[in-house]
This record gives structure tokens, C-alpha cells and sequence, in this order.
């Protein structure tokens, strides 16, 4: 039992720390939104710094780093709200190093190019919508009802505008399945899940960093507003459903690591609760700053768009919660629901 | 007690919804997508129909109509999905500039202000000070006959297509904060002042407005020297009651409910169909006859004369509270459809949503934030000391 | 439009207070309770001032009052938790009335005696569970699927022993059908849904009430804890939901009495929002009492149970919630839901 | 990071398991509704196994084993429904006695306390005191050799089977008041001493006790005189974080997915079927496994030898805090059903769920209420100054 991060988890975070902090400021994330949601200096940038395969096994040319050590980078990551689909790729390309037979664009995908990533949600008559970073991927990974299909079309590069300022797009893909091992698919999508609410707590910490931040410089009645109660105790419930969700998440990404029998419960239950914990810190982080919050200027609204859409790219959370509830009641008798 | 409109009210009702299904067009809302939550044509329609000066007292010289009547007009109007915004200041300063203003901009600034042809905006917060608004710093100096204004505005929504701006100044710093500030209505086009765009995580701009050696002579105070927060409360009285949004959340559930009726589902539902999602909607639309019953009462006390601070404050606090709820719980159900935004063909009703979800958050913070609405309920609701 | 108390409701608020204030003190309330949740004495003092036939016809010797007076009543009523079945007993007399034909019961009905209550819940196999003031009532109303039925069997006496203290019992009743006016016992459901509402408005405003007392006189950390900023802003929100249930509440009154469109629909909304801004009333309360709330000697633990109770006493609101939805948006298609 | 627990750990949890099994029956939990939450057989058998001594550091003289164990030996207690405040009390006083007090209280109490022959109770809180603990004004006057105490403590929960309270007194008046304190653990049966049971909305009774005079030798004196806050601190540092009740959902969870399987709704379907519950429940499970990450990195900052008042305050206002909303959620699940108490032969596996409703409300006060864990939390972990 070790909940803290070890040594060399620290020595990951103090290294992306540094990256994300010198080559993701509020800056890029802005730039990138006006240009689509994603920015190919800093997709280059994280390649050169072994982010794009660090997960990936080395003798592909990965580096053989945990998912752990993934989830302390996706943390970091959502901190900066980095422009990139670094959880996706990383997803998508252990995907097809777990099924086998690709280890050559394995091999590419360590080094960030081409970019790979997954379609969330089953295609529809051929065609994967809301795909993340489907307006830049090479390389889409989806799931049909035969198996696992990979498609190398070119992206559109059009984006679909979005809440949150993300590279989506709907996606035409090929049918040709490479592998009908369900299972492998269905831990990939819980990787996705148990990352992304890593990413969620960086993105919850930071958004409360900046609102305690500002209220130790704003000065509202003569004093500053950080000394009100009502605001400390917005933040520090917002403080404590983030680390709730930090532990949560780190403790579901540690059971996919090591394959226990709950990972995907809790991959799914980490996500859930780690969205619902960001948006609420969003949401007091928003308030708390008052109309600058809500103003294009201040980082705030941009933590707050990216927060209301990560989750959704998978759908109404209520059907998430649902299931969870089939595989832990199992489905509603009769077929009255599905 | 008796909850029925008086035969006059309901035939108003009737005659604005006329009015607005001949006047108010989808081109025009989605002219509104530029950011200026203003739509020029209807707003002087509305005041050819005597709407502007209806809901301003007869004793002012305004129409003295009643305040059911203003209240029934906001409800139709947000139904509608009619920005609210010009409607609301107008009748607001124009109210103010008959109880505080002098001749000259009673006789030249309020029929202009009433007829439609001229806007004003508000001008109270500063970068500085946004929910104690009574500690601003813009200062107006005397200089001989004429009044020297410096300083910095903030939040002055609609300043760029506005004549005018009602502004708070400091012409006292000597005094306690509530007792040194003064009122000037402000031609926009007056040497000096400069307007800067501030745009926001939602479709609306905002604006910043800067002050910078305006000379102005003493026909534009409002309100006695130094008197200004008495002109403060009559403005409040005004924004927090009838003027308010109360009616934010109807046009979401409009929306929500067209998606649950017609949005298929993987497993080949519709959201309609699930228990999850009808309670939602069902919450949501007892929290609009909650506000509708909040916006009655205001109207009531209004009508009978009586302040309605704490009751404007409770239903101000509950209707933009509960629309976030609102904004949220729908745009949640949409799932990742709901991420397009109004830029996207294929966004649902528009994007009207995804809109709204966006927008919400402000609501919770302009014209008084939450936490300033449950002090004032707390403080003069039930009877708490000031809170430490 | 009304929407505060006219003249005559505020002199009959008036006397109620008074005679509320006198003959229901939390001693009765407490003493009733370990008797089987039901007060003799109270019943017959209410009785004695017309209380108990107040809204029903003069006809029959009853008060004319009206709905909405019987309303303001019930606020009254709520506020002192009074242990009597003052609404249910009123809207089965006035279901009789409806009804017509029972000029002589209801006549002895608006003098007190017998007692008359409604079953909430039809029957099953004969047995109507959970009356209200089914331990002590002498005629039970109730609905089978062919009409409603009267029932005039004696009671038992016997309490269920339950969360609010309430006089509950299960009742095997007749199956003697009086009348096949269906509408009229909905009407009767909702009337008893809109006095109940505006009996959560009493007892919620006097939950803070007690709450801001006691807020004024108790110390802590050298100052009076009504002073601390988070329970200002807790109150703040309970008083501006109870407020806002209070005008839904006294609106779906007027509008049970004037027979609006939407009566029905107000009345359902009243009472989930007027049960839940009272339950939201008394945790707040409850929690800044400290510990002495919790305490039997303190009255927030009564207001508690009974805030609880009330609105249980008709099932899961959820199915209330449900069953608005069923009128406002039709069942869910293909009968894939109740 | 890794969350596996070490095979001793999981070993030590197994025989937990099977002790619960064997010696805890469903008549000691029944006989817990006189209101007394304790198990004297359980007790005395759990510390036979020495699990009393064993949450005490070793370097003190008690067992020493690892905090992960006392974490799954209070999991596996609430998971069964034992009550576990005469566990936590016992640790946390041994604890306190072994690090401040004299040979005489090592030598004479401890043993007993950790044998389970004899037992203590808190007695911080006075009847104007409550989260306000410093301000304690029970008073301790030094009598020649002999302190005199007088005054009285409310909240003094199981003193009525107890031998000796754990009081914190006031030692000297004209100092801040952190720094007048001290502590006494004072035999129950000294003269002077009154205990009248405080009844509450739950079953469990607390007690309020009264001191009049009541002596007692230098010997009782816990920690340095005026140096009780420093002791203080060593009991909220255990009673936060893994003496606390992280695990108070559970079998509320358990009995509300029994009753959702097993009840039939008046239509014919199962509460199980509809998706409302279906999401309750899962939300309820998630916050069970957030409480769970909380417990199991609490007892490994403990093992760390690190302080984790911050955690242990974030632990105690979300277990306690979603515990009342599992409560309410699923006691209204049941509707009319769920109203039954215990003391009904009808009432779901006991009465439990309604049983847990009453109980829940005081999570959230004692040991720290929410509000002031929240203080902790805004200063200890974010930094903010303190609260206004």
C-alpha cells in the first residue's frame, strides 16, 4: 500500500509539470481553440519528451512506463488543459500493442506519429461521431459488433464546434475488423475512463488553485474575498470531493494496471465521480470569481468548458451510471430496460 | 388570497403574445448570436405599443400600468426567447430620471429613452468592485460649473449600441463609502470616454468603459450630490423584482423536452421513456411555477406599493440558481450531441442548450451574486446580524 | 391577484395561531406521540372553535369557509406539528359533501365526531395500509378500482410505531362502494396534497425560526453562531425555498378552489417542492443546533420526523414525480413503463 | 502508487471476518436499542485477540500494528454492523494515557482498558461548548496535593457504562483559552459525580455528567498542566482519521438493493427495475469507494508516521455527509414502508434503513462538525486565511 505517489512517480510528475507548465500555458490552449482544438507544436513537443509512448512497451520503442505513471501524466495534463490527445493516443496505440501483429505502427505511434485514437462510442452505419481528436487522428481505433476495426483515412482537419474547444469530429470508418477480442476493447475504454478522471482531478486542483489564488488578491468590502466563509467552504468542498476523486481515480488506474477483478468498476465509478467532483469545482471556481470568471480573459470558463465536455464525448452520464448498475445488479429484469 | 389576473392582464397577455409571433422572428434571435443581446426593431415596436413607458409610474409620467402587466410582458418575452436586456434598463433609468433627474434630461433624454430611439446602459461596477459596488472609485470632480469625470467601468453591457451610460461616481472619497457617490447620466459620445469589447465564455460581449477627463455639466447629475446610493436603491428595487430574469429557464426545457421526444438512443429508446430523465424535467418545471409564483408576488407587492428587496433577492437567488440546475441536467442528457454549439448545422434547436449552459453561470453572479442575495434574505429576511 | 393573505384569512390565521400556540405547545406533541400520535383533548379543543368543520358546507352545519382558508390553517397547523388529522379528516368530509347523500355524517363530521380520514393508497386485498390517523379514526375513505368506498369500522387503537409519531394504521375496510366519482376522490388526493403543502410551509418557516433563535443566543467561539456567514447563507437558501413553496402551495389551493386547468398539476408540484424545502428546513436547522438538536429535549428532532414523515405517508415521491410526468409528457410508449 | 494491501493485511482481514462471524450474532446488534451502542462480549473477545492494544504504537507499549489494520478492522466491524465507539474510545485513550500520562495511569489504567475490563468515555464538551472545545470551562483547582473539579460536560456518550471519562478542564482562567486546559481521566465512581442520560432522536442515549466538588489526586492529571490542548490534539489527530466511522453507508446500501430486489411496487415492478433507484445505488456504491480510498490512505499516512488532520477531516465530512443523503435517498425508496421502526414486527431487516435515518443527522455534528472540518480543509489544505 503506497496511496502517495512513489519516487519515481514524482520524478514523471516534476518532469510534464515542467513541460506542460513552459509549453501549455493558457496561451497554446487558447491558440488551439481558435485553430481547431489541437496544436501540433505541442503534439511534437510531447514526442521529443518520450510522452506519446512512454506507456507503451519498450521493445516496440516505447517506454515502458506503468498506466500509473500514465495517470500521473494525464493528471498533469488536465492541469494544463494541454491541447492534445495524449490519453487517447496512449488508449489507442497499447490497444493494438495488446491485440498484436501491428508492432511497426506501434512502433510509430510511440514516437507520436501518425496520432491515434479511439472512437468512444460504437460507429452507426459506418460512421464513429464525436470522435476525440478525430479532426486530426491518423489512425482511428473503434469497436462494431464483429470486433475491433482500425482505420487509416485522413483526417478532415474541420472540427466540430463544441463546448469545449476539442478536436471532435465525426468519422467515416472501414469495416475491416483486426481483432475480435472484446475483452481487450473493453479495457481500453476503461483505460480511457480511469486516465481521464486523473485528468479531471488535475483540472479540478488547478481551477481551485486559481480561484484561492484570486481570492487572496481580491479585495471586495474592505477585505479579501478569500477570508469569507461562504467561499471556504465552497472550496474546500470542491477541495475534498477532488481528492476523494484522486484517490479514487489513481486506485482505479492501479487495479486496470494490475488487473483486478474491480478495475472496470472502478474505472467507471473514478469517472463518474471525478467529473461530477471537477464540474462542481468549476462551477464554484466560476462563481467565486465573479463576472471576471465568465469574462474570454480569465482561464476560469476555459477549465469550465473543458470540464462539461470530456465526459459527455461518451455520452449522457446517466447511461454510464446505468452501466454500471447492469453489471452490478444485472439488467433490469423482463428486458423492460436495456 | 386569490392568484387570478385581472381581465385587463390576461387580455395583455393575449396582446403581447400577438405581438410577438408577428414581431419577434427567428432571424432577428439569431441576429443576437453577434454577441448584442439587443434587437433594435423590436425594442422600438415595443415602445410604439407604449411597453417602455407602461411599466414606469404614472406619477413619474410614465404609462403607470400595472405591474402585473410588466411582469407578464418579461414572462412572454423570455418565453419567446427575446433578449430582455434593453426593455429592462429603459424602463429602469427612465424611472430614475424622473424621480432623481432634473428638466433637462426629464424633457430631453426620458421620451427618447421611452419612444425607443435611444438606449442608455448602466455604468456601476468598476474592475475593482463588482459586488460592493458602493466602493467605487470612479471620481467626479467640480471643475467651475462643469463636473470632471475619471475612472474605469466595468461589466457596461450594451455601451457599444448605447447613448447613453447611468454612472456611479465618486464625489466625495472623505466619507464613509455609501455616502460620497453621485449619478451622472452620460452621453457615450461625450469627448473622453473609451469603449472596449470584453467578451465572455458565452455568446453575449460585455464591455469595459474608460473615463478619461470627461467634462460634463450639471443638467446630466442625477440625483442630489453625494446622494447617490439613495439612487442606487431605486435602481435595485427596480433590477432585482420585476425587471429580472425569472423566466430563464422555460425555453431549455422547451428544448429539452423536443430532444426526449425525438432523440433515439443506442438501445433504441427515447429519453423520454426514462424514469431518470422525466423526473428531471419534472423538477425543473415545478422550479419554473416556483419562480412564476416568486415573479406574481413581486408584481403584487409592486402593485400595491410595497418594497419587495428580500422578495426580489429570494426569487433573483432561486431562478437563476435552479436554471443552472436546468442548463446542466439537459445538457448532460444530450450527451455528446449536446456539445455542438450554435456555429454547428446540426446543432439541436440551434444549439440552444448548449447556449444557455454556457450563459447560466453568469446569471448566478450579475445584478447581485448568490451569496449577496442570501445575505440580504438572511439579514433582512430573518432578522440575522451581519454576517462576519 | 392576491398572492398575501386578505384581511379575513389573516384574522383566521390569527385565531389559529392562538389557539394553536395554547393548546399545542411540544409538550401536547410529545405526549400524543407516546400515546399513539394523536391528541383527544386537542381534537375535541379544535372541534370546540370549528376547526374541524370550518371548509365544509353550512348546509350541513359546517363553516363555508374555503379552501384557502383551510390552507392558511394548515400553515398554522404545520407550524405546531399538531397532533390531530385536521386535513386528512377535512378532505374526506368534503369528499362526502362532493359525494352527496351523507348530509347527516357530515354533519357530525364538522362537529369533530366521529373522526373521518382518507386512505392515501387503494386497498389491496381489502387491507389499506398506512392510513393516516388510521389508529383513531371512525370512517376511512378510500378508493377500489370500481369507486370509492366508506368504511365505518371501529379502529384499533393501535399505532404503527413510525418515523413521525403519526397516528398510522393498516385498516381492513369495506368493500362497499358509495359512489363512483372517480374524479372527486382524485380531487379530494389533491386537496389533501395542496393542505399538506402548505403545512410543510408552517412547519419549515418555524424550523428556521427556531433555528435563527436559537442562532441569536448561542455562543460560540466568542460569538453568537448566527453571526457565522455559512449558516446565514444555509438559512437564506431553506427560507427562500420555503417561501417559494409557500406561494406554489397557497397558488394550487386557489386553484383547487377555483377549479383551474392546471389544479391537479399545481397540487402535485406543491406538495414535492413544499416536502422537500421543509426537509431541506429541518436538516439545516438540525445542523446548526449542534448537537442539541439531535437531543429528544430539543423540538428540531420533531420537526425532523415529522417533515420526514408526511409525505411518505403517500409512498416513494418518486413515484410522484412519475406520475406528474405521466399527465405532463403521457406514460412512456409501449408500456415499457408504469 | 499501489493499492494492494500486504498479505498479512489481507490475512488479518480474513480472521476478522471469521471472528465477526462467530462472535457476533444478530441478538448482541438487537440489543444494542436500549441505546447503548456497545457490545461488552464483542469487546472483551476482540481485545482477548488483542486487537484493542493493537492499534496502539508500539513504541508506547501497545501492539503496534500497522494502521492498515485498525482500517480493516473497523471496515469489516461497520460492513457487520458492530458498533465501534467503545473500540475507538479505548485505542484513542490508551493511546493518549500511554504518551502523556504517569506511571500510575499506565500501570493502573491502561492494562484494564486494553484487557477490556474496563472502559472509557470522552468528556470534552460542555453544555455551552461544543464545537468550541478550548473554550471548555469545567474547572480543575489545585486543593493542596488534591485537585477540586467542578462544573459539568454534555455529548459524554457511554459514561453510564463506563469507568473513567477522559476531561478536559480548565486549569487557569487568565490565559488565552487554548493554553489554560488540562486533562483528568476521572474514575466514574468518584464522589461528586452525576450522569443523567440524554435521550436523542435516534436510539442511541448519550449522557450529560455533572462534577460538584469531586477530588482527585496529581495522579489522574493526563499531559502537563495547561498543556491539555497539546493532548487534545493527539486524540483528534486518532479520532479523524482511522477511529472514525468511514464506513457508515454500507449496510443502509446492503438492506435498500435487498428491499429494491424483493418489493413489489403497487404496479408490479421492482424498485431494482427502475433506472431512478438503479442510479442512486450506484451513485451511493461510488461514494462507499471514494470513503474507502479516504480510509486506506489515511491509515497510510499513519504508517507513514505522517499527520493527516486535513485527510482525516476530508475523510469525516464525506462519509458522514453522503451517509445522510444515502439514508434519505433510500428511505424514501420505501415510501410509507420505510416509516416502520425497529419496533415494528414488520419493519425491513429491523428497521435498519429507518433506524440509520434518525442516526444520520448527527454524523455531520459530532467529532467535528461539517462547517468546521470545512474550516479545516480551507485553511489546513488550501491555504485560505482564516474565515471572517
Amino acid at each position: 500500500m503506497q496511496t502517495r505517489l512513489t519516487e519515481d512517480e514524482l520524478a514523471v510528475q516534476d518532469a510534464f509539470r515542467t513541460f506542460f507548465a513552459n509549453e501549455s500555458p493558457s496561451t497554446v490552449v487558447r491558440e488551439a481553440e481558435r485553430t481547431g482544438g489541437f496544436s501540433t507544436e505541442l503534439w511534437a513537443g510531447l514526442a521529443t519528451i518520450g510522452g506519446t509512448g512512454m506507456a507503451l512497451p519498450g521493445a516496440v520503442g516505447g517506454g515502458d512506463a506503468t498506466l500509473c505513471d500514465l495517470a500521473v501524466v494525464a493528471d498533469v495534463y488536465g492541469a494544463h488543459l494541454a491541447p492534445v490527445p495524449l490519453i487517447e493516443h496512449a488508449v489507442a496505440a497499447r490497444l493494438l500493442a495488446t491485440i498484436g501483429g501491428h508492432d511497426e505502427l506501434v512502433g510509430e505511434l510511440a514516437n507520436g506519429t501518425p496520432l491515434a485514437t479511439i472512437a468512444l462510442r460504437p460507429p452507426v452505419d459506418g460512421i464513429a461521431r464525436f470522435v476525440p481528436a478525430g479532426a486530426v487522428a491518423d489512425v482511428v481505433l473503434a469497436h462494431v459488433g464483429d470486433g475491433i476495426v482500425l482505420d487509416r483515412s485522413a483526417p478532415s482537419g474541420e472540427t466540430l464546434p463544441n463546448t469545449g474547444g476539442l478536436a471532435l469530429a465525426h468519422r467515416r470508418l472501414t469495416d475491416d475488423v483486426i481483432s475480435v477480442d472484446h475483452a481487450a476493447w473493453n479495457h481500453a475504454l476503461d483505460e480511457w475512463r480511469g486516465l481521464t478522471a486523473a485528468a479531471y482531478v488535475g483540472l479540478g486542483r488547478r481551477v481551485i488553485e486559481m480561484g484561492v489564488e484570486y481570492s487572496r488578491e481580491r479585495v471586495q468590502f474592505g477585505v479579501p474575498i478569500g477570508t469569507f466563509q461562504a467561499l471556504q467552504q465552497g472550496y474546500a468542498d470542491a477541495s475534498t470531493r477532488i481528492e476523494g476523486a484522486h484517490l479514487l481515480a489513481h486506485r482505479a488506474v492501479w487495479a486496470l494496471e494490475t488487473r483486478q477483478p474491480d478495475a472496470s468498476r472502478l474505472a467507471g465509478m473514478a469517472l463518474l465521480f471525478a467529473a461530477e467532483a471537477a464540474r462542481f469545482a468549476t462551477d464554484r471556481s466560476m462563481q467565486y470569481h465573479g463576472g471576471y470568471g465568465f469574462s474570454e480573459e480569465y482561464d476560469v470558463q476555459l477549465y469550465h468548458r473543458r470540464a462539461t465536455a470530456w465526459i459527455l464525448q461518451l455520452g449522457d452520464p446517466s447511461l454510464e451510471y446505468a452501466r454500471l448498475a447492469d453489471g452490478e445488479f444485472g439488467p433490469a429484469v423482463d428486458g423492460r430496460m436495456a | 388570497m386569490d392568484f387570478s389576473f385581472p381581465p385587463e392582464a390576461e387580455a395583455f397577455r393575449s396582446e403581447v403574445r400577438d405581438f410577438l409571433a408577428t414581431n419577434l422572428t427567428e432571424e432577428m434571435i439569431e441576429a443576437t448570436h453577434d454577441g448584442t443581446m439587443h434587437i433594435p426593431a423590436l425594442h422600438r415596436a415595443m415602445a410604439e405599443r407604449g411597453w417602455l413607458s407602461g411599466p414606469v409610474p404614472a406619477a413619474l409620467g410614465g404609462g403607470g400600468r400595472s405591474a402585473l402587466e410588466s411582469v407578464i410582458l418579461n414572462e412572454e418575452m423570455q418565453l419567446a426567447r427575446a433578449p430582455i436586456d434593453a426593455m429592462g434598463v429603459t424602463v429602469i433609468v427612465a424611472a430614475i430620471l424622473l424621480e432623481h433627474g432634473d428638466d433637462h434630461l426629464k424633457q430631453h433624454v426620458v421620451p427618447r429613452l421611452l419612444d425607443g430611439s435611444s438606449l442608455a446602459c448602466f455604468g456601476y461596477s468598476e474592475p475593482e468592485f463588482g459586488s460592493d459596488v458602493a466602493a467605487a472609485k470612479t471620481r467626479a470632480e467640480r471643475d467651475g460649473d462643469e463636473w470632471l469625470i475619471n475612472g474605469a467601468k466595468m461589466w457596461t453591457t450594451m455601451a457599444h449600441i448605447a447613448d447613453y451610460v447611468l454612472l456611479l461616481t465618486r464625489t466625495d472619497p472623505d466619507v464613509p463609502k455609501h455616502k460620497g457617490l453621485s449619478f451622472f447620466l452620460v452621453p457615450l459620445n461625450t469627448p473622453g470616454i473609451e469603449i472596449q469589447p470584453v467578451p465572455t465564455m458565452a455568446i453575449e460581449r460585455s464591455n469595459a468603459t474608460f473615463y478619461d477627463d470627461v467634462r460634463l455639466g450639471d443638467e446630466w447629475r442625477v440625483g442630489d450630490v453625494n446622494g447617490g446610493w439613495s439612487v442606487m436603491k431605486t435602481a435595485l428595487k427596480y433590477e432585482r423584482g420585476i425587471a429580472g430574469g425569472q423566466f430563464l429557464s422555460p425555453p431549455v426545457i422547451d428544448a429539452a423536452v423536443d430532444w426526449a421526444q425525438n432523440h433515439t438512443r443506442p438501445d433504441g429508446t427515447k429519453p423520454i421513456e426514462d424514469p431518470t430523465v422525466r423526473e428531471k424535467l419534472i423538477r425543473a418545471l415545478i422550479d419554473v411555477e416556483v419562480c412564476r409564483g416568486f415573479a406574481y408576488h413581486c408584481a403584487d407587492l409592486a402593485n400595491q406599493g410595497v418594497m419587495f428587496g428580500v422578495e426580489g433577492s429570494m426569487t433573483k437567488l432561486f431562478a437563476s440558481e435552479s436554471y443552472k440546475r436546468h442548463c446542466r441536467d439537459f445538457h448532460d442528457m444530450m450527451g455528446a450531441e449536446g456539445l455542438l454549439t450554435h456555429e454547428s448545422a446540426d446543432a439541436h434547436l440551434g444549439g440552444r442548450i448548449e447556449e444557455n449552459l454556457r450563459h447560466s453561470p453568469v446569471t448566478t453572479i450579475y445584478g447581485g451574486t448568490s451569496e449577496i442575495n442570501r445575505n440580504v434574505v438572511a439579514e433582512g429576511h430573518l432578522g440575522m446580524p451581519r454576517a462576519r
